[in-house]
Order: structure tokens, then C-alpha cells, then sequence
């Protein structure tokens, strides 16, 4: 019983027509461009609002049962509300952790229980989730997390240090990776995997102040923290197996996600945009013939990312070095988001030097904050650095 | 939050096919050995892997049905110029091509019914573009008179001494004008053959001087000059996807080595500083491999529009820049091996130099983009 | 074979003392816990810093001995604007330096005698030379009129908020002319200060309409253009030598830090990832050393000839590529502690942008260099 | 007693004057820019021809003694000749590795005896001399040499191979590096440094074909091949060290070398005065404005380099990690000479196809040729990523 494509043409244009009329004004404070830029209780109030709204509507976890909150539509339809969110420029949905990994690794491995008490509450944004994976002395190496958790009765103890912990101050619940299990001869054996909540004795956050001089992510301390032995996901020892799992679910509501605007998609033609009134050399800086060389040069990456998103898709254009186009897209999108945004504050001329609170800063000082926030992605969940690792063994086989 | 331009890519089966095919036969019929008896013939190619070649139908994949050709398009051709280039494989496939698209677009009925089937035959055809060493200068100095004898020369004519026929752009009677000349027509040492630094190509100065065109074999009006322009786009393209399958083969040879060779005692493939360029050359190669399909894709109906003008030059621009910087890298990492001819990185480092020229270079193509894509 | 240019580069004994005082004084008065200490603070220095340095004579250094400075010219400024830079120690020097340049290069003898004591004696001056963001377009719009009264604003004036004096560029007659402003004579409000990305730099917008300035606080004749221009080759040669103080403690930051931290069992200075783009730090930072002390070599004499200009512009245009490179570097090196703002590398990457910035970006010096160079 | 600088301006204008004079006449063929594009016979012969007559004018050899054939007058004499030869853009000095390497070792440490045999022949460019430092399994890792030397009697006998071995088929001797001791617990305590004649039984080249065509090196393979005992350097075991050593008068003239112009400078300023006559876009290449930033890059590159020269004598401004000029000097040059000429191909606009061969190929082809000749030098004498791991453990100290 799959929508027909009419079917599928309404929806959009309803959803579309819908998001132009809800699109929040502007607060008057820079809103987060991803989850992991929520640093006030302000920003937080804003996006709980609006993502309930969203909910409320009817265009969040449509493809979740619907008695735990979702619509119980075929997932297609959350992609096109996904699409007509980031096309209609409306802000993001923030509680990721919960809509993209929480959810639906709940939705297809936890219990009855756990679906009718968790689900809901990510959706209409009540529940903040966080995400316990990164610990300090071994960010990009999270097989050898270190949390320790003991089985006491029917409880667990948690001590160690969790860091990254994005909105860790505002979360209810925290999925983490603990170990379980010190002897285990593999170390990824020893690791479990917990839906633990946060607001119990023992658990401190302190929140990290970024690059940008803004919050978003806190240390997240254990001490003597005790949580029910039933958090646990799975059995002990599943839980590099369970957080692998978690990670699929990234690609969107067709894998699974209940869907959602995670992050305002910035393109290079935002920056051309906002360069068109800039000046060098008293002409617009868009006539200069060696900006307009690196310009191109930008649109052509850009363009390339996308083509290749396409070309992933056709079976017989992708038999060379299977996987390439997926496995290296994190490395590509993150990188070239990095130098796009120097490559802005570069072109403003004088005014690039200005930063977020100087009234004739441009779009706000959004490009300077943009620059400083995109180390978040190219350091976050892997450097680049063990990205290319990643790709030239996997991809191309080279040796270790 | 802005558009981002047309991205549109497909690929039909018959394409699928057609590359499964190409690849296969490639491979096969031009092991690298058969690449290198080849660098010093006078012709640069096998004939009789060229007739193999023609009867798989290549000669005319965009040839209409009508004049003997499969009528598949542009589309159908970037696979088979893709799988030539990936086995270094030196025919005048593309020469051919580029003269029955410059006939297709600016020539009448007779011309392409008499012209296009010989070439679909496989009997290699060429155009002769360029007055002087500047892609940039469209200028056309050579000059068909009054009687309609011309007088001048062409540089870079490719394959110019085994084509039957060649499409020569002319000045005549102050516009534009094509001559279709043959090959019997020229005068002796009228080919003066290039020395170039891709061994497995072709090029030849011509002198057309004192050569008669008669009515029959001259085109003019204003399809001229948008028939040449969309054939400098199309000659963009399959460059760039005859060097997209180059690059993509220099890679498998550097990532071949990378897995073998040992220095200090660990295979070198593990080193960061080797891995990690490759792994640079693997996405620039996806790159290209998204920018030739997305231009095929767009000339699907064979018209060459803003947004198939925009993605020919951005095919171009990108795959040269990516083999140019694969081929050096290649030499580098194979070490003193790389150093010498009889490492095959020398094959793609050249066929970098030839490639980045052809149709002009990168920087020619960005440029050119920043026009339709910022003004 | 033709000649590289010139290449001149000496160094004295005094300017080396110099440079060991400095260096040595910087690093002891301003550790980084002081550098942070100032980020929030209103003038971005300690004053009691600023009075020993003045002490040392540094405000005077370029200032002639009859006006109460060493006289020890441009050349001894660059090792201690080097030194400072590497402690991020944000003091008004630079700003003074300049605005006593363009007084000395284009004052008369009672304005040089009248204002550079001061100067040389710690009290703040700066120069307001930009009516808008664009460094490339030096048309003067700032109005002093027939009844020698401002009319206009200036951006970016470095230090303005603390400068006793501020020699301001003014259009007067239709042609481009000097005003010596007091700080007294701004209008309450007339300073609003720029929220920089560097926060260890100040600057502000300074509105001067309405301010009168008198005729011996005027300049005005065919000095005034050469001055302004040499005063900006100065400032860029300054910034750049700041740069690259920068560029050599972000360096010792990140060499630190991969010699410390360990990832996967391994201190992460073993990865060739980090390892060679660090090694290209330490050669491009070598350069802007050299660049600088080439530039301030042929500075002994103050005179800015065509050598000393492209000596200026070298420097700044790759001192600041430098920077933005390594500061860039730094934060992503650092991983997660690079991306908080407890972690220094933050100092550097927003130093970098203001760097980068002041006097005309590395493009920007670059097509000046390609008219110098190329025609 | 040390010349005035009047003597040395005389001597200065004097040395120019002969060098114009003398400048051979282009002769028809393209001639080695370096020693290691020797390819043909008629190539040697010329430059054979070239070495001899300079060392007869008394311009080389200048500070070796008397009765070796030099003159024994100061090293700053041949500096300035040298200088010289550069600016007057004369043809190389060949036989480097005899005057820039086997030549200054035995003057330093040769017998009485060898200094007789050897130096004379070296400077008249009698002798031809090549280097057997590499092998074909260790290219950049010397220490590990394998070719065997076993001491037999009043001989040794060896048996192995090495690889780019320039001029290997046109020299009579070699400086060679072998493993008399496999047993020794460190490897490099294994070597030992002979000064081994080239025409004996067992001793065979293979000239190998370089990237651009051409000649210039040999393999050379050893197959019981028996020299002279004495024809070692030292003592068994100090090979490692005598090559070190070697390595180090490579300086030029003032570290001991005989002096002479080794390798034919290229400018980037070279490079553009071939630009001037070349169309981009119906307009001089010069005056494009990309065009324009690269050429200005690649000029501050070789500025800088130069600078880097001046300011590695000025202690006071090297006090930062001291040494980093000059053990970066190699990979720097050899990487910005590659670039450079890279470059110079891709702007001559369709005539970068040409090669050498074509009669318009801009200067015969040069560029081209070069541009491939210039990996010699970023693989040779350790790859630039060897180079750059050295200039990061001993410059920088980073673990290796």
C-alpha cells in the first residue's frame, strides 16, 4: 500500500505551504545552526517550542507507531517534510540525539516498555537526550571507553567521565557506553550500552565553553552514580555491537530516524549571496577574476558532493572501489565546510575581522561563528585525520 | 538558503551495458603491454583492434540510425571514452566523434547522409579547430577565399594522419565557415606530425594551403559557430572522461604498488603521508566519475544547453586538475621506480599534460563558468 | 638565467640585543594566563606593562633621538612587533609607531618636535585611515571642510579608545590632506568600538564630524599621499611581523601538544598527518621570518623604495597565510580540546583573521606585487 | 694571508670576462642541466671537453693543493668562480661526484698515495666518478645496504647490486658503500666505504630509462667482482660514518669540494620571461590576473627560499629551532623546482603537449623534460616524505 506519487506531490506542497506560514520570525539571537550549538536556556526554550510545533503538526516521527507518538506513515513521507524544512529555511529540530539515535534504535530493539516510555517524549521535544559515546583521553577511539559500570543488585554503578556530552546540561536521558566487563581478552567486548538517565546523584555536568565562546557541550562526571539495572540495552558485552547499530540510523528516516531537520544546510551560494555588496579594490569582490576562480572552484566541490550523492545511488557507476562515495562523505562535506566558510570571512574584506555581537558584522558575525563551529564535524565523530584512515583501509585496502 | 544548481545524473541500462562491455573489452584487448607497443608506432593505435572496435558499433554510438550510427548520443559515448581511457587505449574515436557532431550540428542532409556513414565504419574523421596555441582565442584566421581555396594552417589536429576526412573551421567571406576537406586533397608533407609528450596520442600541424573546397563541401550560416562551440563543450567532455578513466586507472597502479612495496621494513601503503594523498586522488576520481555521468546525463537529448555547458566545463576543469595531480603523485610514491619510463606512472603523468591542454585548461573552464555561474 | 631580485637581509648587533631583550621580556610579562587576563578587559593591555615597555624606550624607537626617541628606525621595531606577537601581547605599540611614521613622513618640523615626543613617550597615538571595509580602495572620503571641520566617520581605528592622538586621512580642497585629532576633541560617543574576533585587539568606528581642526594640526601638500602610502606598507610590514610571531607560538603549541597526547597508543607527533603539515608550519613560518627581517633591512634607511614595497608586501601577504594556516591547523590538531575555548589554539585562529585582515589580505598584496613584479 | 676584496673583485671580473668568452655555443643537442642527465656519449664528451678546459683555465680545484692539480689558493676564489659559472649560465661541471664528494673525502682522508692517483684525474675529468650509496630494496634507507664485501686475501670480493648509479657506464670509479660485517648488532656498524675501480671483471651496467626517455643512470650489478683491499676507505666498519661524512661537502667549495657549477639554476623568472610571448584568451598569459597570483606565489616561494639562505648565517635570527633552514633546504627546493615547473608547462597554453623533439616546443622542450627530471631530486638522496619526517624529529623533536 505505498503513496502514490500524487499522493506524495500533495503532501509536499502541504508541508511546504505549512512551514512557510510557521516559520518563526527572527528572535533577535543567532540560532543554533546544529544540535550541538545550543548554548543557552534561551536558544533551548526556542527550539523545544518549535519542534513541538513541528510535532504537533504532524511532520515528526510520521514513520513511528502511532501509539508512541508517531503517525505511522511510510517513511518517504518524513523525508519530503525533511526536505521542505531545510528548502524553506526553518529552524532546526534539536533533540537529535533522541530523534536520530535513541528513537530509533529503541523503536527496533527495545521492549514494549521502553518504546511507551521514551518515544513520545523525544518527539514533542519533552525529553532531551544526550549521548554518552567520547570520553577525554580517547576522542577518536571509543572502543576503549573507560566508564566503568558494576552490576550492584539491581543496580548499576557508574564512575568515570563522559566528554562532548552535546546539551548535556538540558538532557533527561543519556545513551552511553560503559564497561561492563575490564577482563574481557577483546576490549569491544567489555563494552555495554545503557539508556541512562541523567538527573540522578552522581552525575555532574560542567558545561565546555567552545572555540566560538559559546556553550553546547559539558563534561559529564560519574561518581558513585546509581541507575537501574534495567537501562541496560541488550546484554552485557553487546555494547560496541548496539552503538555500530546506533550509528546507521544517521542516514535519515528511511533508516530508521523519526526524521527532523538536524542541521541548517549552508551552501556555497549563501556565501556568494552574502558577498554581492562587498568590495575590493573599490569593484564588487565578485568581479575579482582570482575570487571568482576560487568561488568556482567552491561551487565545483560542492556541486561534486551532491553529483555524487546521485551517482551512490546507480549500481553500475559505483563498481569501482564499492562504498567510496558513503565511507568518504563525512571526511569531503566536512572538510570542504571548513575552508568554505574561511574562504567567507576571507572574501569580507575588513569587516571578516568582526565577530558575533558587532551590529555591522555580516549576517550577524554567522560566517566567523560557522568557520569556528565546523571543527566540530571535521574533529567530532572521528578527525579527518582518521577519516582518511578510514577510507584508504576500508576503501582502497591499504595496509594499517 | 539558495539553490544549488542542476544535479541531476542517471544512467540507463543500456549505458550500464554499454560500459560492462567497454571496460571488459578494454581491459582485455589493451593490457598494458599492447599500450606501450603502441608509443612509438606511427599511428598510435592496432587497426585491427580499431575494426574490433567499429563493430562493436563505438564508431557510431552517437551517429544517427539513419546514417548508420546506433543513435545512442553523447550519453552512450562517455562510458566507452571512459573505459578507453582507463586502459590507455589510443584510437581515433574521439577525433571521429567530434567530426560527426560537428557535421550533425551544422551540416544539411546531403553532407551527413554522404559524410556520417564512413565515419560510423569506421573510417576515422577529425576536426581541425585550433589557428593558433590559445583554446581561449576563438579567433578563426584561416581563410577559404572567394575562389574557396584555402590558405593556412591548423595546430593540434588529432589523429590528422590516418583521418579520411577533416572538419576544418574557415573564414569565408568574413563569417565562419566549415570546409570538409579529404585527406586526398592535401598536398604532400601538408601533416607535419607533433612530437608530444602523451606518447599515445596523435597531433599533426596541418597546412591546408592551395586546398579547393567545393560548394558541396562547405557549410555555412549561423548553425556554424553554435556547432563549433558546442563541439569545443563535447570535445571538453570526452577529454575529461577519457581522463577520469585514466585517473581512475593510475590509482589502482599506485594503490597496487602501495600494497607491495616495503621501505623500512613496513609496506609504504601504511605510511599517512602516501595513504592519505591517495585517498585524495580516490575523491577527486569519484569527482570526475560524478561530473562526466552528470553531463552525459544532461545530453541526453543531445542539445547542448547552459546547465550541459556548465557541466562539461566543470567535468573538464576538475578531471585534468585530478589526473594532472594523480600522475605526479603517482611518480612521486613509486619512488626511484617511478623515475623511470618503465614505470607506468610516466603513461599517466603525460597523458596529465596532454589532457590538461586539450580544450583548454582548467583555469579556461573556470573562468568561463564564473560567467554563467556568478554574473 | 635572470636575476632573483634583491635579497638583502642583515641584521646588527643592536637589533639583535633587541630582539633577546624583547623576546625575553615578552615571554616573562606575558604569559598566556596574562594574554586571557585582557580578552574581556575595555583596552585589551595592562597599563603598568605599557609603562615598562615604554621605559625600555620600545615607543620610541622609530622615533628620531631630536624628538625623544632612540631613532633606531623601522628595522628595530620588527624584532620587538615579532617578539610581542609570539606572547600575544596586545599593546598600542604598533598604532603609535604608525601614527609617528606619518607625522615624521609627512609633518613639518613644529608638528614632528610637538606631537612625537608624546608618542615616544607612552602616550597612545593611532591613525584612521579606512572610510570602509575595503582596503584596496583608498579614495578618501572623509570630509575636512572650507571651515576645516569634519564631516565623517573612519572604521577599524585601531586603539582608538585609548590613543591621546589620531592622525586621521581627510579630503580638504579636493585633495587628500592630514588632521592631527585629540582625543579631547571627539564627541562623547564618537567612538564605538568594533566586537573583533580577535579579542586580544581593539579597535573601534570613530565618528569625527563636527570635530575643528586647526590650521597647525593640518597637512596638507604632495607629502601627505607618499606618507599615507608608505605608512600602510609599514603597517602591513608590522602586522606581518606580528603574524609571525603568532605563527611561531602556535607552532610551539602544536609541537607541544603532539609530543604529548597520545591516541591509539601512540603519541599522535607520529602520525605523518600531523607531522608534515606541522613541518610545513615551521618552513612557511621560517619564511615570514625572513621576509621580515628583508623587509626591515631595507628599512634601515625609512626610505620605502620599490624593494622595501615588495619587501612589505611579501611579508604580509605570507605572513598571514601563514597564520591562518596554522592557527587553523592548531584547533584541528587539538582535537576536541582545540574546539573549547580553555585551549589556546583559539588565540591563534582568531588572531589570524585579524591578521589577515589589516592593510589588505595576502591577494590583495599579491596583485600590487604582480604590477611590481610581472610588467 | 687572506685575498683583499680588491684581489677578489679582480679575480671576480676577471673569471666573468673568460666565462663570456668561453661560453660554448649551443650545440645542437639539449645539454644535462644536471649531472644525472648524461645520457649519451656525445653528451659526455662535450661536457668531458667543457670540465677540462675550465680546470685548465685554473677555475677549478682552485683550493686543492698544488701537486694534485689545483691551485692552492683560498675557497673563497672558487665561490666566486663558481658564482660565476651560474650567472654566465656556462655548461655544468659534470664529474660531481668526483669533485663535490670522492674528491674533498680524499683530500681529508686519502693516503698520499690515493691523492696522487685519484685528484688529478678528477678535476681534468680523466675519471669519471660515480656513487653507490642505493639498492634496489631500500631506496631511501641506506643503512640498510646489503651488497656484500668479503675480504679475500689481498681482495674483496663482492656480490650485489645497486641502483641509480649515475653515469655508472661512463665511470671508472665508484664510491661505494657494503656490508662486510652482516653479523654486527647495529646495521650501520656493518658498512664499509671502498673507493672501488669500475672496469674489473664482474662489475656490469644497465643504463636505465628515465621518465623522460632518456639515460643518466645505471643498475650495477657485482657477481664475484674482485678489487683491491686497499681500495677501502678507513677501517672496516666506518662506512656509515665515511658516508655521512661524504655527505657533508656537498656544501660547495668552502666545505672542501673542488668547486664548479653542478647544476644548471633555474629561476622562476626563467620560467616567465618564456611566459611573455604566450596568448590566454587572445591576451599575453602575463596579464591575466590568475595567472598572475600563481606567477607572484612562485616568486615569493623562491624569494623566500633565497632569504632563508642570508638568514641561516645570522645566528640571532635562528635561535628557533635551529637547524630548520638549512636540513629543510632539500625538501623545500626540490618540492617548490617541481611545482614551479608544473606550472611552467600548464601555462605555455597547447604547446605544454609538445616535448622535447618537436621543433616548437618552447626551448626544445625544456620545461617538459625538466618538470619530469625534477623528481630525481624529490625522490633521490631520501623521498621529500623522508625528508620531512627527518625535518620533523630532528628540527621539530616529534616522536617518530
Amino acid at each position: 500500500m505505498s503513496a502514490s506519487d500524487k499522493e506524495l506531490k500533495e503532501f509536499r506542497a502541504e508541508v511546504s505551504a505549512w512551514m512557510k506560514e510557521n516559520n518563526p520570525a527572527n528572535p533577535g539571537f543567532l540560532l543554533p545552526q546544529t544540535f550541538m550549538e545550543v548554548g543557552d536556556e534561551r536558544q533551548l526554550e526556542f527550539l523545544r517550542e518549535w519542534q513541538h510545533k513541528i510535532w504537533s503538526a504532524g511532520y515528526l516521527g510520521m514513520a513511528w507507531p502511532k501509539e508512541y507518538g508517531g503517525r505511522g506513515v511510510e517513511a518517504n513521507f518524513q523525508s519530503i517534510a525533511d526536505q521542505e524544512m531545510r528548502r524553506n529555511g526553518v529552524p532546526i529540530c534539536f533533540n537529535v540525539i533522541g530523534l536520530g539515535w535513541a528513537g530509533p534504535l529503541i523503536n527496533e530493539m527495545g521492549t514494549e516498555e521502553e518504546k511507551a516510555k521514551y518515544l513520545k517524549g523525544i518527539l514533542n521535544a519533552e525529553d532531551v537526550w544526550c549521548q554518552g559515546f567520547s570520553e577525554p583521553d580517547h576522542g577518536s577511539d571509543l572502543g576503549n571507553a573507560q566508564l566503568r559500570a558494576v552490576r550492584d543488585g539491581d543496580e548499576y554503578v557508574l564512575n568515570g567521565q563522559k566528554i562532548w556530552t552535546t546539551m548535556g546540561n538540558f538532557a533527561k536521558y543519556m545513551i552511553m557506553l560503559a564497561r561492563t566487563n575490564p577482563e574481557a581478552p577483546r576490549k569491544y567486548d567489555g563494552l555495554s550500552y545503557f539508556l541512562s538517565p541523567m538527573l540522578v546523584p552522581g552525575i555532574e555536568t560542567r558545561p565546555i565553553r567552545k572555540i566560538t565562546g559559546e556553550y553546547g557541550f559539558t563534561e559529564t562526571f560519574f561518581t558513585d552514580a546509581r541507575i537501574p539495572a534495567d537501562c541496560i540495552m541488550g546484554e552485557e558485552g553487546q555494547g560496541w555491537k548496539i552503538a555500530m547499530q546506533t550509528l546507521q540510523y544517521e542516514r535519515g528516516a528511511e533508516a530508521g530516524a523519526a526524521g527532523g531537520q538536524s542541521m541548517v544546510r549552508v551552501v556555497v551560494d549563501d556565501m556568494i549571496s552574502e558577498l554581492r555588496d562587498v568590495q575590493r579594490d573599490g569593484e564588487p569582490v565578485l568581479k575579482d577574476p582570482v575570487v571568482r576562480d576560487q568561488l568556482v572552484k567552491a561551487i565545483m566541490e560542492e556541486r561534486a558532493m551532491m553529483l555524487g550523492e546521485r551517482r551512490s545511488h546507480i549500481g553500475p557507476l559505483t563498481t569501482d572501489y564499492p562504498g567510496s562515495l558513503p565511507l568518504s562523505n563525512k571526511l569531503r562535506a566536512t572538510e570542504m565546510t571548513r575552508r568554505m566558510r574561511q574562504l567567507a570571512i576571507n572574501l569580507q574584506g575588513a569587516e571578516g575581522a568582526l565577530y558575533v555581537g558587532d551590529d555591522e558584522a555580516r549576517q550577524g558575525g554567522f560566517w566567523q561563528r560557522a568557520y569556528f563551529n565546523s571543527f566540530s564535524a571535521t574533529i567530532g565523530g572521528g578527525t579527518s585525520q582518521v577519516q582518511a584512515n578510514i577510507v584508504a583501509e576500508h576503501i582502497l585496502g591499504l595496509p594499517k | 538558503m539558495s539553490s544549488p544548481g542542476n544535479t541531476t545524473l542517471r544512467f540507463s541500462e543500456e549505458q550500464a551495458m554499454l560500459l560492462e562491455v567497454a571496460r571488459e573489452f578494454c581491459r582485455n584487448k589493451s593490457p598494458i603491454a599492447e599500450v606501450r607497443a603502441q608509443l612509438e608506432t606511427q599511428d598510435g593505435f592496432d587497426q585491427a583492434l580499431w575494426d574490433e572496435m567499429v563493430l562493436l558499433g563505438w564508431a557510431g554510438i552517437a551517429v544517427p540510425e539513419a546514417c548508420g550510427g546506433s543513435g545512442l548520443g553523447i550519453g552512450a559515448l562517455v562510458p566507452v571514452v571512459e573505459s578507453m581511457g582507463r586502459a590507455m587505449l589510443g584510437t581515433p574515436l574521439i577525433s571521429s566523434a567530434l567530426a560527426a557532431q560537428l557535421l550533425l550540428r551544422a551540416g544539411n542532409s546531403e553532407q551527413t547522409d554522404r559524410l556520417l556513414p564512413a565515419i560510423a565504419g569506421g573510417s576515422p574523421a577529425t576536426v581541425a579547430l585550433l589557428d593558433n596555441s590559445d583554446w581561449g582565442d576563438e579567433t578563426v584566421t584561416l581563410l577559404l577565399d572567394e575562389e574557396r581555396i584555402l590558405h593556412g594552417s591548423k595546430k593540434f589536429v588529432p589523429d590528422a594522419s590516418v583521418a579520411s576526412v577533416v572538419v576544418v573551421s574557415v573564414v569565408h567571406q568574413g563569417e565562419v565557415a566549415l570546409a570538409i576537406v579529404q585527406a586526398d586533397q592535401l598536398n604532400d608533407g601538408a601533416i607535419c606530425p607533433n612530437t608530444l609528450i602523451d606518447q599515445t596520442k596523435r597531433s599533426a600541424n596541418v597546412d591546408f594551403s592551395g586546398v579547393m573546397v567545393d560548394e558541396k563541401n562547405l557549410i555555412t550560416g549561423p548553425k556554424v559557430a553554435v556547432a563549433l562551440g558546442d563541439t569545443r563543450l563535447l570535445g571538453a567532455l570526452l577529454v575529461a572522461a577519457e581522463a577520469t578513466g585514466a585517473s581512475a586507472a593510475c590509482l589502482d597502479t599506485i594503490v597496487e604498488y602501495l600494497k607491495t612495496r616495503k621501505q623500512f621494513g613496513k609496506l609504504i601503503g601504511s605510511y599517512q603521508a602516501l595513504k592519505h594523498p591517495t585517498v585524495d586522488i580516490l575523491t577527486a576520481t569519484d569527482s570526475s566519475r560524478s561530473f562526466i555521468y552528470h553531463a552525459a546525463t544532461l545530453l541526453e537529448e543531445g542539445v547542448v544547453d547552459a546547465d550541459a555547458e556548465i557541466a562539461c566545463r566543470m567535468a573538464k576543469a576538475h578531471a585534468v586538475e585530478t589526473l594532472l595531480y594523480a600522475g605526479d603523485r603517482a611518480v612521486q610514491f613509486h619512488g626511484g621506480m617511478g623515475f623511470t619510463y618503465e614505470c607506468d606512472a610516466q603513461l599517466y603523468i603525460r597523458r596529465a599534460q596532454w589532457s590538461q591542454q586539450q580544450f583548454g585548461d582548467a583555469q579556461h573552464h573556470r573562468k568561463r563558468l564564473a560567467a554563467l555561474l556568478l554574473d
